[in-house]
């Protein structure tokens, strides 16, 4: 009776959401951070459900059937434009993202009920090394340090640290492709001594992001103006809220995706940059970290080059842009804080772009390459840069390492565009649950 | 007579800890709503719902944790919370725990916390948790002389060390306006205290929920629990310090407090909703290079005021 | 009579904070190993996560150490300040000062940034 | 306030607390265990304090001790080989040794505990302990606290000159070179005899 009624409230709670992210899976997290009755936890620890969203290549199955185990029961797996997992092949899959709110919170609700059972464990159950029974006296330790106690060996490869040189142990461990904070599909192989990074070896590069359509066309024909610098300020404002998300601003990210769900010519980001300077979000959580040479700022294009003081921007070459009085931004620095900056001022200038070219009704002219949000896109696409980390990021404290992580674009761009979504307003999805 | 020195006090202390916890909940939500977060289920049901999903969900655990502390670690979190609540003067007479040296039991539990958040993350024995431990350490052993500059500002036009005299001190005039910069400096200690918003350096995304990243099910509710708790614990120690704890016309006493004590906690909540997370490294900087100076400020106007 | 208020508060909230774990716990059981991994995104560590660990901020906790030792003193100086009037200024004046000194050297040689 | 029985049993309690969590200091393999034992022991032993009517050497006691095995701790765990007591392992040496001390050093204090005898010397009822403290600290024993003030900021510069790698003009592995008075210019208050090794352009005039 007491647990009937339990579970009754349980149903009712929001549901928590892991997200999994395949190839272009992130564009549905945008969607639901704003849908009510999901929330999206950091660690699998704290979720219900897992969600799979996007095609997760095969060889990160092993990775993925590590993460799913890693949830406690009772739950589930939801795939959102995934195939399951072999193993898993009865789960749920849903294509439509109209439908996948409900479907989470239903399957949430049949859990909780008891009409579905728990998800199945896929690993076996063994420990990472034998040790019952084993070692000196059977918890499979050896003398001080040796062996594999409880299954596994103790820290001890002393290198010496890079910062003041005092010889303790370091700890490598492998991250992601599945680290929420992390970009999608990024994987690395981190020495950590105490919570600074000692060395960084990019293993797995992030996946490749899709962008809208219009920047593929713009390839082809010339397109609207007006339309092209909409998609580049829809895509910073993305990374901006995720990168809000990890500081700990979860409403300014809001207001970050909510702009970005329904920006036109007329919207204008100000008031945001005023409340991300009045909380402190440039002085307190970006500052001066992760400053990238000219070198690698111009191999990374785009926003950090432009950041670093690189005057690189394909859209200056194009004459309809020109006749916008187009100069690019540009920041010195270089570094995180200087990124954001120039990040908010960029999307200041493409809307302000896209009204005028809008009003004018301009095209772009040049056909032969284009000013993606990513970088610029002439002969070849952008590529991966993941591997700068490698440079970039050791001596950083934890938190420092991941917010330069956050305000860097580093994932190649995908040869295929992003499917576009299709377009209810935000205000549905939010007033059908009041 | 028992129950009027025993009973009744430990029944105010235990309804307000539960209670509290449960508004704390309300109205952070509430806040998270009139923010823009999405409206989902009513404010008042979500922590309850919550509360109940983390019952039915398994407690999960690491390889080789070390159990006891783990299980201990949230438990004694909660009490560390009890017993500074049970400090706070609810009325001249109704005291649960009268001490001549209440404000630096205070002091205490500050300092005892700080052992208590690095043993939850320490004993996970994984990585995250791990960080979240140590970085935590760092927080709590700067603010903890910004907490005493601030609190022996209030004790001297007390002359005590006992906060229902520091109350009573506040007769005429509450201590937020006799000494301006003490509240700021003690909310900011509170923030910390609980690792709240801009100090949430031991739980935080960052570190997929930092000391808090292994554990699920009951533990975590138990661990939520006692930080709205000690939340609650700290609002009403800051509204006996600074807001004159029970003093006020028409209403009784101890209705005084609680409304006190919720305004000091709807400004907590929203700073911590409003302000990033500070880096660790900045943080340790901040406090003892700006606000250290600061608290050193706070006691000598909090002197000259008491003198003249 | 206070005191017995305190430990009951204690014992309670302590009792309560354990009972809930054990109670939803005593009849679960233990997760599997896949299950108990440490959770890095789908990443796994080479060792176990105990171990020397290189804090940063040590020199802090050393000029701290020092600092409260001072800081209790000034407990007993609070209650018998307004009562002993300039005095009092004075020695804690010069006390303060003293330290202050620590903090800014401590300060200027690095000792509250990540070493 | 007169309740003997309730105060004898919460000092026996106390008391056994104190002895098991003190020797447990020594059975434990973790050194964050043996450390927060150890403030275990300190806190049964602070509450002891309290009941003993030194209210506020007690709650300080809980407090100091709070802090200073926080910071032990985090030592500990930095300075010793297998410091989560994964493998067990023996922290004890001398083992004879350290058990004729300990017998000698219980035997003389229960001997002074038993044998001495204490002056009766009633103290008025309203006797405040922190307030007479305070007073102390403002009378007679003022040049011992100020001195106290001069020791502690003795050690906090210790500390930091010991501890600290990064120096205000670069890390302490590079030799901690003061700038020059001049941009560019030879380290300030350094003995001359540097540019005998160093500094070869020196004599190019």
């Amino acid at each position: 009776m007491a647990v009937s009624w339990l579970s009754r409230l349980a149903a009712r709670a929001r549901v928590p959401v892991f997200p999994a992210l395949g190839m272009h899976g992130d564009t549905i997290l945008h969607r639901l951070a704003l849908t009510p009755g999901i929330e999206l936890v950091d660690s699998p620890r704290h979720a219900s459900i897992l969600l799979v969203a996007g095609g997760v290549p095969p060889d990160l199955h092993e990775a993925l059937r590590r993460l799913h185990d890693q949830l406690p029961a009772p739950f589930a797996t939801l795939w959102y434009r995934s195939s399951p997992l072999s193993e898993l092949a009865g789960d749920l899959r849903v294509d439509d993202p109209e439908a996948l709110p409900e479907a989470l919170k239903r399957l949430h609700r049949e859990l909780m009920s008891g009409r579905r059972d728990s998800s199945p464990r896929l690993l076996p159950d063994e420990p990472p090394n034998p040790w019952e029974g084993l070692g000196d006296d059977g918890h499979g330790g050896e003398g001080m340090m040796g062996g594999v106690p409880y299954g596994r060996p103790m820290a001890m490869n002393m290198h010496d640290d890079i910062r003041d040189g005092l010889t303790l142990d370091s700890l490598t461990v492998t991250l992601g492709p599945f680290l929420p904070v992390l970009p999608p599909g990024l994987g690395a192989k981190v020495t950590l001594q105490g919570d600074l990074v000692q060395s960084w070896v990019t293993q797995l590069a992030p996946y490749p992001i899709a962008l809208e359509n219009v920047f593929h066309e713009a390839l082809q024909r010339p397109v609207p103006i007006a339309e092209l610098e909409l998609a580049r300020a829809r895509h910073h404002l993305q990374r901006l809220a995720f990168s809000l998300r990890l500081s700990g601003l979860e409403h300014l990210a809001l207001v970050a995706l909510r702009l970005s769900r329904g920006l036109n010519v007329e919207s204008r980001v100000g008031r945001l940059h005023r409340r991300l300077t009045r909380c402190g979000f440039f002085r307190l959580t970006t500052a001066g970290r992760g400053r990238l040479e000219a070198g690698q700022a111009r191999r990374v294009g785009g926003i950090a080059a432009r950041a670093a003081g690189l005057e690189e921007d394909l859209r200056s070459r194009d004459a309809a842009y020109r006749r916008l009085g187009f100069t690019p931004v540009v920041q010195r620095g270089g570094d995180t804080n200087a990124r954001w900056r120039q990040t908010l001022a960029e999307i200041d200038h493409s809307l302000q772009l896209a009204f005028r070219a809008e009003q004018e009704d301009l095209y772009s002219e040049m056909t032969e390459a284009v000013e993606t949000p990513r970088g610029p896109w002439d002969d070849y696409r952008p590529e991966d840069a993941s591997d700068i980390l490698e440079d970039l990021l050791p001596g950083l404290e934890w938190d420092e390492a991941l917010t330069t992580i956050a305000s860097l674009d580093l994932a190649g761009v995908s040869e295929w565009p992003l499917e576009p979504l299709s377009e209810t307003s935000l205000k549905d999805d939010e007033e059908r649950q009041a | 007579m028992i129950v009027s020195e025993l009973l009744l006090p430990v029944f105010v202390v235990l309804a307000t800890l539960a209670v509290g916890a449960y508004l704390v909940g309300v109205i952070d939500g509430a806040i998270g709503a009139a923010l823009g977060a999405p409206r989902g289920q009513s404010a008042w049901l979500a922590p309850l719902t919550q509360g109940a999903w983390l019952l039915t969900q398994q407690a999960n655990t690491t390889e080789a944790p070390d159990w006891r502390a783990w299980r201990l670690a949230p438990a004694l979190y909660l009490a560390l919370a009890a017993t500074g609540l049970a400090v706070v003067p609810w009325s001249p007479t109704l005291i649960p725990t009268d001490l001549t040296t209440s404000v630096v039991l205070w002091g205490s539990v500050e300092a005892l916390a700080t052992v208590v958040i690095f043993l939850h993350g320490w004993s996970a024995n994984t990585l995250l948790a791990l960080i979240g431990a140590y970085r935590y350490v760092a927080l709590g052993l700067s603010y903890i002389l910004i907490s005493m500059f601030v609190l022996i500002g209030v004790a001297l036009p007390a002359e005590s060390l006992q906060f229902s005299q520091v109350v009573a001190s506040q007769a005429e005039m509450w201590n937020v306006i006799r000494q301006p910069l003490g509240l700021p400096l003690f909310l900011i200690v509170g923030l910390g205290m609980t690792f709240w918003g801009p100090f949430n350096l031991a739980d935080s995304r960052d570190l997929a929920g930092g000391t808090a990243s292994a554990v699920s099910g009951p533990p975590r509710l138990v661990w939520n629990l006692a930080r709205a708790a000690m939340l609650v614990a700290f609002s009403c120690v800051a509204a006996s310090a600074f807001l004159g704890g029970w003093l006020g016309p028409w209403l009784p006493g101890p209705l005084w407090m609680v409304i006190k004590m919720l305004v000091v906690l709807a400004v907590l909540l929203l700073i911590g909703r409003l302000v990033p997370r500070v880096q660790p490294e900045r943080c340790v900087t901040l406090m003892w290079v700006v606000l250290l100076p600061l608290s050193f400020i706070d006691l000598i106007w909090a002197g000259m005021e008491a003198l003249l | 009579m206070e005191l017995l208020t305190l430990l009951i508060v204690l014992l309670v909230a302590l009792g309560a904070g354990l009972g809930v774990q054990w109670l939803a716990m005593c009849h679960q059981p233990m997760p599997t190993y896949p299950q108990r991994a440490p959770f890095l995104g789908g990443g796994l560590p080479e060792t176990h996560a105990w171990n020397r660990y290189h804090v940063r901020y040590y020199p802090m906790t050393l000029l701290l150490i020092a600092f409260e030792m001072e800081m209790m003193f000034m407990y007993p100086w609070a209650v018998v300040y307004v009562e002993q009037g300039m005095k009092a200024v004075m020695e804690m004046g010069m006390f303060l000062a003293i330290l202050s000194v620590g903090i800014v050297y401590g300060w200027r040689e690095g000792v509250f940034k990540w070493q | 306030m007169d309740y003997p029985l309730t105060v004898d049993i919460a000092f026996l309690l106390l008391a056994i607390l104190a002895v098991v969590s003190g020797w447990r200091v020594f059975c434990t393999d973790s050194m964050v265990r043996a450390s927060f034992f150890l403030l275990l022991s300190f806190i049964a032993v602070g509450v002891i304090m309290i009941l003993l009517a030194a209210e506020y050497l007690g709650v300080a006691m809980l407090f100091m001790m709070a802090v200073e095995m926080m910071v032990m701790a985090t030592f500990m765990v930095m300075f010793m080989m297998n410091p989560a007591g994964l493998n067990p392992m023996m922290m004890v040496h001398q083992h004879k040794f350290s058990i004729a001390a300990g017998v000698v050093i219980f035997v003389l204090l229960a001997g002074v505990a038993l044998l001495a005898e204490f002056p009766t010397n009633p103290l008025p009822a309203d006797l405040d302990p922190v307030t007479s403290l305070g007073n102390e600290l403002l009378g007679d024993s003022m040049l011992i606290f100020e001195s106290a003030g001069i020791v502690l900021l003795t050690t906090m510069i210790g500390v930091v000159v010991l501890s600290s790698h990064r120096g205000r003009y670069g890390g302490a592995h590079e030799g901690s070179m003061p700038p020059g008075l001049v941009p560019g210019g030879d380290p300030a208050g350094m003995p001359k005899e540097d540019e005998e090794e160093g500094g070869g352009h020196h004599h190019c005039h």
